[in-house]
């Protein structure tokens, strides 16, 4: 947490974000066939969240640690999504 | 608070101790303070939601009957007889208080305020002040949940997992229009008040260990606290957003659960579980580690498979995020998933056999002193067991289309509560007592109080195994009116009695507690011999726990070491020629 | 404690039987623990003089006592699969009596397929509140409803028990296998009359059945 | 390892491998907000995926227009970021005026959100009218008072920063900025599966 490091990625992460938002954007609109779509734009969203959080949060530079109480969260909520997506009851 | 530098500010309370006994011993952010406080406030919790417990059981055995005396006192509103909706009520406010109000916050508020600090060496939590906070955030939550009993309606009636829709619609029954609004702002409360908690138990026990203390020299206390902490972390804020949905859903008529709009009335049950799974590990895991650090220091001998009993722990917090769905095989759930999430709860069973067995390993070849405290932690392991073993069937998804919603279920709740978180507090309060208040508890009264406790909760409970096999269903006020169960009132008027009996023999701990907090012989400051740091300092200990902080040389369980004559073995006592640190 | 109630359906072989299992595997555990924990506390008092003896423990053991129960209870998830699997994810074949079973604050309200056989159909019966047939060796469909909160339906000796959620039609079957008056309770909480929102069962041959659905066909002619 | 309490330590948080207390604290904070979150998100994507005619918000809502809105946030992250690098740097003047941007973004941010709430209201979509508007209102809801609590942080940090605040440490700024972001990280994460998806 010194001074000493160099100029950090902000601007280029920045840039790399609005254009990434552009991109989904764009792609939303596409007429895509839908998983496919929905896919494509869970990837591009989870590049920008990843994105924030290594270089804005500092993650990629921090402590190991910090990484890990970002990160474990996730995963349960992949656990829950899962379940509750193979519970719904789909009504037509 | 999150951008203050709380330990400047504690570094001076200790120079100029606070003198105003408003500062000192009400909003005080002494940590054993504010742990005496969890301790006072939800051991009257015990008793309120104890007493309804009685209520209860009262019904169950002699339904509709006058109370004699003090019916007029109880049910003098509805001609001193309970209503028809005045038991579900009970049931609710029972479980709520039992669970939020008191076992939760003894073990963790309690418990873990006064000894997170003491036992890894530091002198305060990292964030006293927040400490403080999440003391007063439980104030309000206890003064709302009680409130519930005044507004019209009475209190929340949904029982204490409050299923939709019956908790979601105002008007399905008396207690769900006010009374069940103040049972969620409640709860949010409560969940602010433990979060706040666990970012503080983390941080002092990854932050603040004296100097030496590595993670595997922790007392199983403080892992079980500290597992205990990021479970409370991770699991309470889901039940925070699923009150909040159905807040939103009574009050401002969203219909996130509400089938007429559209909504899913399981999902309320999963958000639910989600949480109240791992929240009765958070109910079970520090009285694991206080029963395995008495166990030990009465044992005087090594806790055995220290790492294994470290992993066990986190395995069950981990396993404790996939089992979730066992609570709603019966509910409607996709069958399938019944499969998965009954082969994660057959697993979870694992690591605590895995304690289990280490507890016994630790007794072989013992030296054991039958203590009061040490008798309440072996009953600790010997109900926990029991409890565990029922879980077993329950978990057996086919067994449970029978068991579940039947008493099998009630009597496994309270033998894993009762039976084992309980008597570990019991016997946590009994060995902690001489630090906390610097005198003795009363050990003949309290092998009394052991005895008859240990007993009439067998008596209590047990038979709701039988009951449970006879089909009887949960949260019903009478049961007699199902011919199936119309032969089973002598079974509840004698647990009812067995009940009572129970009641009095707390009367005794309550009464012990209190004379020895005045009467009792002065305690030394190690009056049990034992390793850890809590005992190394006086009795009370002093504003900043440690004159001179501790540095730690070994492990907390060195009793019977070869290397000292005498069989315990401080960890901070520093052997010449000094081991490599 | 000789297991649970007498059971009068299929699901009674199979659910009794792993209860008994369990109640083997979960009880020589039990016995196991409580018997050396107390075996212990008598060899191992406190002597004077004596010192305890001096281990940390023992990988050997730790394996030993993690590998079996391990093995044990993966061994009884893989055994109930199937019980589980027929009970509640398979469903019985076109023979199968489909009933449609309602339930609200705090009744059951069973309508029954008329003289076509088949539900959905104008001449659908429905039976007084509070009252269930079921002809026995024969599998019965229940497509289980709720007007308001959740109920759950619960017929002991039958070993079936299923929530009722309102806003879905949840199925499941039994078949029954003995003549009989059982009670169908509610084993959801439903607010203040969940204690006595009882339904009657009455198990009875198919003739039996066939007659009493028909006098109730004629009895909603009648009036 | 090196160990320091409370007690040796007077004036500076304590360290532990390099973590500051406070900062390995809000990080705490953060996990159990995303929990949070998480219960309302998923509650969201099941209820909302049981529903095949489900309307779209790109439907009643223009999608330039939360584009925009995204992009300041994102903006204003960039503002926060710079503002702690350059009081790393020493440059406080400059970290002064980036953290009063990262603050004003905000509220133009939640000026914009306020103005698509009304426009909502008047298509007569209230909270109460369909799932769409329960979980609509409910997500962005939350969010924004994540925001607007933001941005009282901010506001506090950058008037301290104008009152010569954070000379020497920068750790008020960092930790504002942990939070700042997250917001903004929670956002990315809505506006994809409530407007795109
Ligand atoms: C302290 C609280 C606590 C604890 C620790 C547990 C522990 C366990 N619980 Fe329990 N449970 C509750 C509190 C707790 N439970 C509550 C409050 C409810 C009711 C909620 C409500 O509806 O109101 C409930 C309900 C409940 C259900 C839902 C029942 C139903 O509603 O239908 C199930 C089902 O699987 C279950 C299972 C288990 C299992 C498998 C364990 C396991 O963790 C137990 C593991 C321990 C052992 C198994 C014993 C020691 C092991 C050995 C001696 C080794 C040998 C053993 C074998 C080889 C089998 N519990
Ligand atoms: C820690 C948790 C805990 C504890 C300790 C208890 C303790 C007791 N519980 Fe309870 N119980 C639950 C948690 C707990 N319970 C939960 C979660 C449920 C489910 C709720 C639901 O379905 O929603 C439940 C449900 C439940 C039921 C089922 C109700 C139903 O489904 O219809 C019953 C019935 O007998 C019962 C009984 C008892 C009894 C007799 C005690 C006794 O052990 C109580 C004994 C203690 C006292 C009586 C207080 C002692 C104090 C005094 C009397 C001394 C006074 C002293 C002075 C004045 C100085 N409990
Ligand atoms: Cu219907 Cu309980
Ligand atoms: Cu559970």
């Amino acid at each position: 947490m010194a001074k000493e490091h160099g100029k950090r990625p902000y601007i280029r992460v920045f840039v790399g974000l609005a254009v990434l938002t552009a991109i989904e954007v764009a792609v939303a609109g596409l007429a895509l066939d839908d998983a496919l779509r929905i896919f494509i734009l869970l990837g591009l969203a989870a590049v920008k969240a990843a994105l924030v959080a290594l270089f804005y949060m500092h993650l990629r530079y921090d402590h190991r640690l910090l990484a890990v109480i970002g990160g474990f969260p996730f995963l349960l909520v992949v656990i829950m999504l899962i379940i509750l997506m193979a519970d719904r009851v789909i009504k037509s | 608070m999150s951008t203050a530098t709380p330990t400047a500010a504690t570094h001076k309370d200790y120079r100029y101790a606070p003198v105003s006994f408003w500062r000192r011993y009400v909003f005080s952010t002494d940590h054993k303070i504010i742990g005496v406080q969890f301790l006072f406030s939800s051991l009257l919790f015990f008793i309120v939601g104890g007493l309804i417990a009685l209520l209860m059981r009262t019904q169950l055995a002699w339904p509709w009957q006058e109370i004699p005396v003090l019916g007029q006192y109880i049910y003098g509103s509805t001609g001193n007889i309970l209503s028809p909706e005045g038991y579900p009520a009970l049931v609710t406010m029972h479980g709520t208080i039992m669970i939020f109000f008191f076992i939760i916050p003894v073990l963790s508020g309690a418990f873990g305020n006064f000894l997170i600090p003491l036992m890894v060496g530091a002198q305060d939590m990292a964030f006293p002040r927040l400490n403080m906070l999440s003391y007063w955030f439980m104030v309000p939550a206890f003064l709302v949940m009680i409130f519930g009993f005044f507004v019209e309606g009475g209190t929340a009636a949904a029982g204490w997992t409050s299923y939709v829709p019956l908790s979601a619609l105002p008007d399905m029954v008396p207690g769900s229009g006010m009374g069940q609004t103040m049972w969620i702002i409640s709860l949010l409360l409560v969940g602010t008040a433990s979060t706040m908690g666990a970012i503080n138990y983390i941080t002092t026990i990854v932050m603040l260990r004296a100097k030496g203390m590595h993670m595997f020299r922790l007392p199983m206390t403080i892992w079980a606290l500290f597992i205990t902490a990021i479970l409370v972390l991770l699991a309470t804020p889901v039940l925070t957003s699923a009150l909040l949905l159905l807040l939103f859903d009574r009050t401002i008529g969203t219909t996130f659960f509400l089938p007429e709009g559209g909504g899913n009335p399981l999902m309320w049950q999963h958000l639910f579980w989600f949480y109240s799974h791992p929240a009765v590990y958070i109910m079970i895991l520090p009285a694991m580690g206080m029963a395995s650090d008495i166990i030990s220091c009465f044992a005087r001998k090594p806790l055995f498979g220290y790492k294994p009993m470290v992993f066990s722990i986190m395995a069950i917090a981990g396993l404790g995020f996939i089992v979730w769905g066992h609570h709603m095989f019966q509910s409607g759930m996709n069958p399938v998933l019944g499969i998965t999430f009954m082969t994660s709860t057959m697993m979870i069973a694992l690591p605590s056999a895995i304690k289990t067995f280490n507890w016994l390993g630790t007794l072989w070849q013992g030296q054991i002193h039958l203590t009061a405290p040490m008798l309440n932690a072996l009953a600790f392991v010997s109900t926990f067991v029991i409890g565990g073993l029922s879980g077993v069937f329950a978990a057996a998804t086919p067994v449970d289309i029978f068991l579940h919603d039947t008493y099998w279920i009630v009597g496994h709740i309270h033998y894993v509560l009762f039976g084992g978180s309980l008597f570990g507090v019991f016997g946590a309060i009994q060995y902690w007592f001489p630090k906390m208040f610097g005198r003795m508890m009363n050990e003949t009264w309290g092998k009394v109080h052991f005895i008859l406790t240990f007993v009439s909760f067998n008596l209590v409970f047990f038979p709701m195994f039988i009951l449970g096999a006879y089909g009887m269903p949960r949260r019903i006020a009478d049961p007699y009116n199902y011919t199936f169960l119309s032969n089973l009132q002598g079974t509840n008027q004698f647990m009812t009695i067995s009940a009572y009996v129970l009641a009095l023999s707390q009367v005794i701990l309550f009464v012990n507690f209190f004379v020895s907090l005045y009467r009792g012989r002065k305690a030394a400051d190690n009056p049990w011999q034992a390793n850890t740091l809590e005992w190394t300092t006086t009795s009370p200990p002093p504003l900043e726990n440690f004159h001179a902080l501790p540095v730690v040389y070994r492990g907390p369980y060195e009793y019977s070491s070869p290397e000292v004559e005498e069989d315990w073995l401080p960890q901070n006592r520093e052997l010449v020629p000094a081991p490599a640190d | 404690m000789g297991g649970l109630i007498p059971g009068a359906s299929t699901f009674a072989g199979p659910i009794d039987s792993l209860f008994m299992v369990v109640l083997i595997v979960t009880g020589v555990a039990f016995v196991l623990v409580e018997g050396i924990l107390v075996y212990f506390l008598i060899r191992y008092r406190r002597r004077d003089g004596g010192k305890a003896t001096y281990t940390h423990g023992d990988r050997r053991i730790e394996l030993t006592w993690t590998i079996i129960p391990g093995l044990m209870l993966f061994g009884l998830a893989l055994y109930q699969y199937n019980t589980w699997i027929d009970a509640k994810i398979f469903m019985p074949g076109s023979d199968a009596l489909v009933v449609d079973v309602s339930a609200n604050q705090f009744e059951w309200e069973a309508t029954y397929p008329g003289g076509d056989g088949l539900m959905d159909t104008p001449d659908d019966i429905k039976a007084p509140i509070n009252i269930l047939h079921f002809p026995v060796n024969r599998p019965v469909i229940i497509r289980l409803t709720s007007v308001d909160v959740l109920h759950s339906f619960f017929i002991p000796a039958l070993r079936v028990k299923q929530d009722a959620v309102p806003g879905r039609t949840i199925m499941f079957w039994f078949e029954a296998t003995q003549q009989g008056e059982h009670d169908l309770a509610c084993a959801e909480l439903c607010g203040l009359g969940h204690y006595r929102m009882r339904g009657q069962v009455t198990l009875e041959s198919q003739a039996d059945f066939d007659a009493w659905l028909e006098d109730l066909e004629a009895r909603s002619q009648g009036n | 390892m090196t160990h320091t309490t409370a007690a040796e330590h007077h004036h500076t948080t304590p360290v532990w491998e390099g973590i500051k207390t406070v900062k390995f604290a809000i990080w705490l904070f953060l996990a159990s907000e995303i929990m949070f979150f998480a219960g309302l998100i998923v509650a969201y994507i099941s209820i909302r995926y049981s529903d095949p005619n489900w309307l779209l918000a790109s439907e009643l809502l223009s999608v330039p227009l939360v584009a925009l809105n995204t992009f300041i946030l994102i903006f204003s992250s960039v503002t926060m970021v710079l503002a702690f690098d350059s009081a790393e740097q020493g440059d406080l003047q400059k970290s002064r005026y980036l953290l009063l941007a990262t603050a004003i973004l905000g509220i133009v941010f939640l000026s914009i959100q306020g103005f698509e709430w009304s426009d909502l209201m008047h298509e007569g979509i209230q909270a109460s009218t369909n799932l769409f508007g329960s979980t609509f209102y409910t997500l962005t809801g939350f969010h924004g008072a994540h925001v607007a609590i933001g941005v009282i942080w901010v506001l506090s940090v950058t008037a301290k920063a104008f009152r010569g605040g954070y000379a020497e440490d920068h750790l008020g700024i960092e930790l504002a900025g942990l939070y700042w972001h997250f917001v903004d990280l929670v956002w990315i994460i809505l506006f994809t599966i409530i407007y795109l998806i």
